[in-house]
Parts: C-alpha cells; structure tokens; sequence
C-alpha cells in the first residue's frame, strides 16, 4: 500500500477518492481513508485546499447536502454539451410547480397539490419526478384513502447544488419579486382616509 | 391576518354594444382577446389550468388582487372558457367549476353577508378566492426560480472518473500490533501447556539461516566463502556463521569437504522434494 | 460561451470534457469540442500536456483501444476500495498465530507449528499465507517424510513496513508485557488477599 507522508499525499488520495465516487461523499465516509484520525478543522485544511487547488479549472469541488463532489462549473457546459449523445430533460411546468409545491410545502399529498394548482396531476408528473430521484413518499397521511405524502429527497438539494432545503430561494424573496409588498398601499387606496387600519 | 375590507366595484352594464356572456355583460372588451383564433388554442393550451388563467386575466389587467371586480373578470373569464369550449371538446372539468366559483362569489357579493362568528366583521366572499389565487402564484414564482437553478446534467455535470480495474481482492491487513497480539496468545497458552520451551534467542540469527537457505536452495554444492556478504561489515559475518551452524545442527544443510584445506562446499539436500 | 484563446484554455475544457466522460473518449470525439480544426501534432501536444499535468496525481490519464480515459493509478487502489461499504476481512486467529511462529522461529515445519499451537494446522492456512506472498517454502528438514520449511519472504517484510526481520517486536518485549498483564493474574489467585504479596 502506497504510503502517505506529506499532506501533499493525503491530498492526492483524497482528491482521487473524490474524482472517482460517483456519490457525492461526507467526512464520515471520507475519513475511511486513512488510518489517521483527523479532527475537523484537519479536514476542513484539506477540503479548502484542494479546493483551491481546483479554483481556475473546468472542475470544482462543492459541498452538498450528501457530502463533497467535483462537478464542472456551468460556464464550461455548453462545450460539455458538445459530448453529450443526449439532451438534458426539460420539464415541462406542471412538472415544475408540481415540484414547488412539494418542496416548499412538504409533505404533501397529490390532493394538497391539486387545491393549489387548481387542476388534476397526472400520475405522470409524479412519476416523472420520483424517476428522477427528487421526490419519494415519505408515509401517509392519516385520512381517508390514507393518501401518500410526497416529499423532496437528498438527491433534489445534490443535483440542484444545494446544502440544506433552507437554500431553496426564500418564499419572502418570492413574494418580493411579485409585488406583494403593495399589500399595504393597497389597503390604504381601499379604505377610506379617516378610518384608522385595524392593528394586527 | 389582515382583514380584507373590499369595495364592491361592479359597475352596472351601459351601453348597447356590449357583449353578453352567460347573460352577464362584458364591461370591456379583453384587451388580450385579439388573437387570431388558430392561436387561440395554442395559447389556451398553454395555461396549466383555472388558476393559471384568471391570474393571467388578473395580471394583464393591471388589476389589484386583493380588490378584484368579480363582474368584468368573471365575464372574461367566461369568454376564455367558451372560446376553450369551440376549439377543444375536452375541456379540463376544473375550469367549468371555476367558472361556477366565479359565478357564485359574483352573486354573493350583491347579497347582505352574514357578520362571521369571531370577529363579527362580515366575511368578503373573494377572500378564500384571493387566498388561493396568492398562494398559487407564490408556487408558480417558485417554480420558475427553482427552473432557474443550475441543475445536474443540464447546467453542470458530475465529475466520475473510472476505477482501473479491480487487479486486487482486498486483502486484510495485519500490523506488528496483530502480529504481537498472535504471539502473546501462543505464549500464554505455552506457558499453561508448561511443555514448550520458549528460547530467547536472536532473530538476526533466524534470518541469515532463511537468507543462506534461499541462497544455497536448488544450486547443489554451493562454495562456502560464498555464503558471506564481505561487505556486510564483521557483525554481519559473525551472524551469518553462526547461521550455518545452526542450519547444520538442524540438519537443514550439509557441510562437506574432501580433505583438509580443500573448499567447503554448502549443500541443501533437497532435490527429491524439487 | 465561455471564450478559450490561450492553450491553456483549451486544456481545461479538454480537461473537463475527459473527467466526465463516461466512456473513453477517441480523438474524434474530442474534436467536436473546439470549433478550430487542430491537426493530430496540436491534439498529440495538447494531450501530452494534459497527461504530464497529472503525472503525480492519484489520477493517470491513459490512451486505449477506444480513446483516452482518465483512470486511477493503481497504487491507489487500495484506498479506493475503503470506500466501497465492507468490512475490512480479517484474519483468523490460526491465520495470525501461524504467521507469527513461521516469523519468528523460520525456518518451521508444519510439525513446528502443531508443536506450538497444540493443535493440527489445516493445509489452508498455510495456503492462505503463501497465497498472499508472506510465506514460501525454503527447502525440507532431513528427517522423516521431508516435511517443508516454511519462511517469510521478502514481500511480507515490504508489506509490514520492516527492512529486515530484526525489525520485529522483539520477544523478549513480548513476553516483558506479557508478564506485566500475566503477574497481576496469577498473584491474585495464588495468595490470600490480606496477606503482603513475597517479592519474586
């Protein structure tokens, strides 16, 4: 076995385990590495400097809610596109809003989705959705029919580069953009100038 | 919570030309409606359902939606659906219901509204409608950031390199430590046994006889000066014959020479086993 | 588009293009990712470069059949494979035993080895340890029925880390701490409590 001396050595191994997962991986499972225990803050050294080491190249590596990757950076997909044999899914927005619902208001059942659409969802869009990893059943909720509840999966926050659901935009954020923040200036055009708004 | 106090702005219908839908007067002509009627249906095809629509009518209206005028939107919304009805016979259920929703708050809205029982301030009959209609447009921004976001396998790729190939089963390993561990255990049971001897001895010892049994192994006679490394320094010699006395002693090798001051030739007598 | 003008810009792309391939990539392949046309002296010189980048890496790119391909060295195999979820195999406390006598009393017997453990060794222990390369056959004892001498070799010294067998733990250690655990034992079952232990 291939003995490790320098940092510069832990960091190949390491760099070559991370190359080669094709699962994003976490410390615990990193740390089987070596026969060396080091502590967090050794660990974290390592990460950011081969991190760094990655900083100007087609590759990064990045933290996700499962663990480090290497990924390519975005601005270099359009030349690996030139590679691929086949397009990336596009998805249509029912599947899209479908997914919004689910991730913002998990755990939903399909009839929780359905009053907010406003329309059936086809066992289609679910299906799509849970083909891709993204959303699984999580249990059921206790009602009649015991409808299955939906929720986002660990997969969702890795292939959309995310940490936490917490990193999602924040529904605030949302509201902003949609003019929301009219809702007061609104009230003060409808009512009439001498009452006073109710305290809330 | 903030109470939705509305005023009701359905103005009544004047004029002759307007249009009727469902016996309800269009107050104005949908400004969006001028659409050649092939794209009619594209379009259409392209709302992902009721909700879909009236926010749409909403928004292009430039209507504020907390103070929606149920009258004009209903009929335009009606409009729509017709239109939907003409070109496509299989019009969603949902969107027939919504148009009954529509009809109905319409409807309320022009009668007395009962006080509700907790804070006894009459109940708007859009509000469960604005309500959904908030928070489906707060989903339908969320889809679109959450599009926006760079995904796998469209804005990036995952980086997975190929693992040559698997020469070697993993093996276990064993450290000096195991080893120790091994000896102790024999030692210990030795040592209750009471019957084997366990001789301190050298190792070096041991291991210039297993170095001198592979040098001298499958080549005959062997000479014996050859059997030391000169350059190894006195120490090493002093081992290294001590080596071959012991191997003789165990009868691993045989000594022999013809008559004094002839070669000493080294042998292992171990050709019937090759 | 990500514009590339220096050739170390094209070398990233390639680069990245070779990491995420999941096949071997021939030149033809390669090719498709840059609109200049270069000839087979700029790809040749363009890949060499690329290949001695990772000459040090855990990492090795290397040509096949079917193209080129960025695979891990062997050396670092072994790591790799900590990755992969399964026990670490063991050695059986014969296995172990047997190797410890054949280390320290080469060269032995089959005979030697019963004599020591007190019980028969099965052919396959043995054939464990020459498997592995840590033990070999160095010639026979002239005694009745030619039995085999058994010894270490080389790679199990290379394996072990030592430069020669006088690297290992010496018995005389061994045993040193092995009567400092034994003492307590024996002490406490041959003498009443209240009584001073006699010195030895």
């Amino acid at each position: 076995m291939l003995p490790l001396y320098k940092p510069e050595d832990f960091k190949r191994v390491l760099e070559a385990a991370l190359l080669v997962a094709a699962e994003p991986l976490p410390q615990s499972e990193l740390k089987k590495l070596f026969d060396e225990d080091f502590d967090d803050e050794t660990w974290r050294t390592l990460l950011d400097d081969l991190r760094r080491d990655w900083a100007e190249r087609g590759i990064e590596l990045v933290q996700l809610a499962s663990g480090w990757r290497f990924q390519t950076r975005p601005e270099y997909q359009p030349y690996m596109e030139r590679l691929k044999n086949e397009k990336p899914p596009k998805y249509s927005r029912a599947v899209m809003e479908t997914l919004a619902i689910i991730a913002y208001r998990q755990p939903v059942t399909r009839g929780d989705i359905e009053d907010i659409r406003g329309v059936a969802v086809s066992p289609n869009i679910l299906k799509t959705l849970e083909g891709r990893g993204w959303v699984d059943t999580v249990g059921h909720r206790d009602a009649p029919g015991r409808p299955a509840l939906y929720a986002t999966t660990r997969k969702f926050l890795d292939d959309l580069n995310l940490r936490s659901l917490s990193e999602l935009p924040s529904l605030t954020e949302i509201e902003r953009v949609m003019d929301l923040v009219e809702l007061p200036e609104a009230k003060a055009q409808s009512l009439p100038p001498v009452e006073e708004p109710a305290a809330d | 919570m903030t109470e939705l106090t509305i005023i009701e702005s359905g103005a009544p219908p004047d004029g002759p030309h307007l249009p009727k839908v469902y016996g309800e007067f269009l107050l104005e002509l949908p400004t969006d409606l001028y659409i050649p009627p092939d794209a009619l249906e594209v379009i259409l095809d392209s709302f992902e359902g009721p909700m879909d629509l009236l926010l749409y009518l909403i928004r292009k209206a430039n209507i504020n939606i907390l103070d929606i005028p149920m009258a004009p939107l209903t009929a335009q919304y009606l409009v729509y659906v017709e239109a939907m009805r003409k070109s496509n016979l299989e019009l969603a259920a949902e969107y027939l219901l919504m148009a009954a929703m529509l009809i109905e708050i319409k409807s309320r809205l022009l009668l007395p509204r009962p006080p509700r029982a907790e804070t006894g301030e009459p109940e708007d009959p859009r509000a469960e409608l604005v309500r959904r209609l908030l928070e489906y447009e707060q989903m339908k921004a969320a889809a679109a950031k959450l599009d926006a976001m760079p995904q796998a396998g469209r804005n990036y790729e995952w980086v997975t390199v190929w693992i040559a190939d698997k020469v070697v089963e993993r093996q276990p390993d064993v450290s000096l430590h195991d080893l120790q561990v091994a000896w102790l255990a024999l030692m210990t049971q030795a040592r209750v046994m009471q019957h084997h001897k366990v001789r301190r001895e050298e190792l070096s010892v041991r291991e210039h006889m297993i170095l001198i049994l592979r040098r001298v192994r499958g080549r005959g006679f062997v000479v014996f000066e050859d059997l030391f490394d000169l350059a190894a320094g006195p120490q090493a010699l002093v081992v290294s014959f001590l080596a071959i006395l012991e191997l003789a002693r165990e009868s691993l090798i045989e000594i022999t020479q013809t008559e004094a001051l002839a070669p000493i030739y080294v042998r292992v007598d171990d050709v019937a086993a090759i």
